[in-house]
């Protein structure tokens, strides 16, 4: 409880310092992102900019996001397939 | 367990509505590109339609239906698709996944559409298979 | 008061992400423990989703009666939000299925073993 | 076909992923090929990752634009010669592992072994994926892959595997969210999630207090990720539990990719002034790996569990790690990546050795090692080949690590670590003596005379060599030998490699 009380203060306390929210001049919406808006169309002819940026831009964060699909589904037939041992245990 | 239904208003309901569900998860994936949407969320409807099914037509015939070796055949054969695109670029002679390279117009927009196809099947693959799995696990 | 108001977004989520943290770490259920690891990841979700908002700005995606090269309609970076937080939450929501459903997995295992799903019980039972 | 040299930093990634995609369909129409495609992909990753390495070393880092697109937009792998160090080790260790792991899995796991093979595929992309990436938030994804194969190798492990392993997803998936606070913290002020772009525009914002905020979660989520001491409590019970091959593949290498995200975050990213000076990181660290390396020897002293001990000697070698990390000066650093190294092929050897003895003997019970020299003299070799390496005899190269450590600790005139260090050593010293002592040497009757299980063993007359299979004695020997040449090459090692991966500010 206390370690909890403790993060959310330390998160608080970074938070304060932020740019405010839906503020159009904050770094995060300056820095990297209008590449994305003002030339995606442009570069890859796709009019949904999440899509151009997850699939082309990102392209590789997604393949690392399917195979962690992936994963999961195999992980789940390996952890729970049947093992007529230890069942009968 | 879940057991086949025999309310026959619930069973001709899922069967009249399943192609529909499926429909539109197709159109998701498809349209990813100019409207929200994309592989993940298309792939999660489609599974969706398939998990309708099972529920309402009882879990043993839903495992007759989707044996493991077919839902693991497809979710890689999804991941296979995408990683293949990425591949298909490196063999071409550009970086991997540049899909600038590919031989077809609009090049980028078509990758795109490939990637998320493959996407689309891994997803529905999983999502049938981690249902599968936590149903039949005794 | 001021500084409630604009950066209210960061202490939504800040406040979930406490309700997370603390059912992870203090129930003794383990279901409620993965609920908890749920919320815990939803409120970060909320988190980079929101900083990409800008005010009077639209959905990142061009208006359809551009859509035949586009090459010369002008886009202006602040008509729309910032599309690269939802790309990343999209693989984040992503992982959180994954791990949510490896997690039940693993919980079903630990129900097979047990019989149980109390920590303190399967503790007792371990020994 | 393209054999560019230029496209091998991808192949590193990519072949794990693209075989572990093929095995399970493989496995599931003839399920001997599984084993045989793994080494394959391995040994194929490893000679991309030579390739790399050999570029690194000639013509210095190397950049390698995913997508085409230039870093701040698209994700950039960087591998200079920290992560080109890594790699090696990786793809070489875990090529080990995987011809260990097919007679044990035969055993362990019978007719699970397509799935198994993938998701130990997938284990092995995501760590890989780490190490060679130059993005923070890919550096997330594959971070996931590599939790979620973890996850589920532990898990199929013994009888309490299962509950281990989902308090390892708890505190993993803690770790990893913490992890990715962090970098939307660094993301809202910076603006940017490319670490080479990050480590421009942080020095501006060194007074920030996002970024000091999100230096502490980055830390954190990767202390819990590494098993940083008081972090480590997943860690013993998960190592037990899981099956042999498994816990032989994952307790060398995932500590040590935390560790190195570590220096990366540390060093690549924030730049040493901001560790050092602004924050008091180095201070804290220093003392919490102080602190591991105690607890971890004492409890290792504490337990009669082979398997259980071994996961404690690996809590104190994270503490290692970690206060050369700490100390934050040439020597300390340099000590610090160089017993990432050795202590990668220590703890592979160690749990080789012991997944050995459990495969011949079934038990993990240190008293029941007697008069295994003569049963398995080669196992036991590389034991205790192995074991005087983690004590620190000269000539293995758990001595030169050590070595730096203690003279970076005495660069930093910090005594107290010094005295540590040393006190490790004899602790060590001691643990591996009581196990070559039971293995090797008669007088137990008289000191455990009690001892239930007494009968099981039978007298040494009869003994005859009964080794565990070539399969898992080759793997073992191996890692032995990379010991004893790692000691005797350790000069070469940073000279050509290390050397270059210590910021220049040093």
């Amino acid at each position: 409880m206390i370690l909890t009380l403790a993060t959310g203060l330390f998160l608080i306390y970074g938070a304060m310092d932020m740019p405010k929210w839906g503020d159009p001049e904050s770094p995060a919406s300056v820095n990297v992102s209008p590449r994305y808006i003002e030339k995606a169309f442009e570069e890859t002819a796709v009019p949904n900019m999440v899509t151009a940026v997850l699939a082309d831009y990102r392209g590789y964060d997604t393949l690392g996001e399917t195979t962690v699909i992936f994963a999961a589904g195999i992980c789940c037939l390996l952890i729970l397939k049947r093992r007529k041992k230890e069942e009968a245990t | 367990m879940i057991r086949r239904q025999d309310s026959i208003i619930i069973t001709t309901l899922t069967r009249l509505l399943t192609p529909f569900i499926q429909l539109f998860g197709l159109y998701v994936i498809m349209h990813g590109h100019s409207s929200p949407g994309g592989g993940f969320q298309g792939g999660v409807i489609l599974g969706a339609g398939f998990i309708l099914l099972a529920i309402s037509f009882g879990i043993d015939e839903a495992k007759q239906r989707f044996s493991e070796g077919l839902i693991a055949v497809f979710s890689s054969a999804g991941v296979f698709i995408f990683a293949g695109i990425g591949l298909l670029c490196l063999f071409l002679g550009a970086n991997y996944l540049d899909y600038g390279i590919l031989p077809v117009v609009e090049p980028r927009s078509l990758g795109m559409l490939g990637v998320e196809i493959g996407i689309g099947i891994t997803v529905m693959a999983v999502m049938i298979s981690i249902f599968r799995d936590l149903l039949t696990f005794e | 008061m001021d500084l409630l108001i604009s950066h209210f977004n960061y202490f939504i989520s800040i406040c979930l992400m406490m309700v997370g943290l603390y059912a992870m770490m203090a129930k003794m259920n383990l279901v409620k423990k993965l609920i908890g690891m749920n919320i815990f990841q939803w409120s970060i979700i909320l988190f980079f989703v929101s900083t990409g908002a800008k005010h009077g700005a639209t959905i990142p995606i061009v208006e359809a009666g551009h859509s035949h090269h586009g090459a010369e309609v002008i886009l202006q970076a602040s008509h729309y939000v910032n599309p690269l937080p939802h790309v990343l939450m999209l693989t984040a929501i992503v992982v959180g299925v994954a791990t949510t459903g490896v997690a039940l997995a693993l919980l079903l295992r630990i129900y097979r073993t047990y019989h149980t799903l109390e920590e303190d019980e399967i503790l007792q039972k371990m020994r | 076909m393209n054999t560019d040299q230029s496209q091998l930093p991808i192949l590193i990634v990519v072949i794990p992923l693209l075989f572990s995609l093929i095995t399970p369909v493989v496995g599931w129409w003839k399920r001997q090929w599984c084993c045989p495609l793994v080494i394959t992909a391995l040994a194929l990753s490893l000679i991309s990752s030579v390739g790399v390495a050999y570029r690194v070393v000639v013509d210095g880092p190397v950049s390698y634009y995913l997508g085409g697109w230039e870093p701040p937009w698209g994700i950039e792998y960087r591998i200079d010669h920290l992560s080109a160090l890594m790699t090696l080790v990786l793809t070489f260790i875990s090529l080990l592992a995987a011809i260990y792991s097919k007679r044990s899995i035969e055993r362990e796991l019978p007719e699970r072994e397509p799935s198994f093979y993938c998701v130990f595929l997938l284990l092995i992309t995501g760590l890989l994926g780490i190490v060679v990436t130059g993005d923070m938030f890919n550096l997330y994804v594959f971070l996931e892959i590599a939790s979620l194969a973890a996850y589920a190798l532990i898990a199929i492990g013994e009888k309490g595997a299962a509950f281990s392993a989902f308090r390892y997803v708890i505190v993993g998936t803690i770790g990893a969210c913490f992890y990715l606070l962090g970098v939307g913290y660094l993301y809202i002020v910076t603006g940017s999630l490319n670490m080479a772009d990050l480590s421009q525009i942080l020095p501006q914002l060194h007074h920030s207090r996002v970024v000091l905020v999100a230096f502490g979660f980055l830390l954190i989520g990767i202390a819990m990720k590494m098993a940083l001491f008081p972090l480590h409590i997943w860690l013993p019970d998960s190592y037990t539990y899981a099956p042999s091959a498994v816990s032989a593949l994952v307790a060398p290498l995932m500590t040590k990719v935390g560790a190195y995200v570590m220096i990366r975050i540390m060093f690549s990213i924030f730049g040493p002034v901001f560790s050092i000076e602004i924050v008091p990181t180095t201070t804290l660290l220093t003392s919490v790996a102080a602190i591991a390396i105690l607890v971890g020897c004492i409890m290792a002293l504490a337990q009669v569990d082979l398997k259980r001990m071994l996961s404690y000697i690996l809590v104190a070698e994270v503490g290692y790690i970690a206060l050369g990390v700490g100390l934050a000066n040439r020597n300390g650093l340099t000590g610090a990546i160089l017993h990432i190294v050795n202590d990668a092929f220590m703890m592979a050897c160690l749990f080789f050795a012991v997944g050995a003895v459990v495969y011949k003997t079934g038990t993990r019970n240190i008293y029941q090692l007697k008069y295994l020299h003569r049963r398995m003299p080669f196992t036991m070799g590389a034991l205790v080949v192995a074991g005087l390496s983690v004590i620190g005899i000269p000539p293995l190269c758990g001595f030169f690590s050590k070595w730096y450590l203690i003279l970076g600790a005495i660069d930093g005139q910090q005594w107290p670590f010094v005295v540590v260090l040393l006190a490790s050593s004899l602790l060590s010293a001691i643990l591996f003596f009581r196990v070559i002592d039971n293995a090797y040497f008669d007088h137990i009757h008289a000191r455990n005379g009690d001892l239930h299980h007494e009968s099981v063993i039978s007298p040494p007359e009869r003994m005859e060599i009964d080794e565990a299979p070539l399969s898992m004695l080759v793997p073992t020997l191996v890692a032995a030998l990379g010991i004893v040449v790692l000691g005797v090459s350790s000069m070469k090692i940073i000279s050509t490699m290390i050397q270059h991966a210590v910021p220049v500010s040093f």
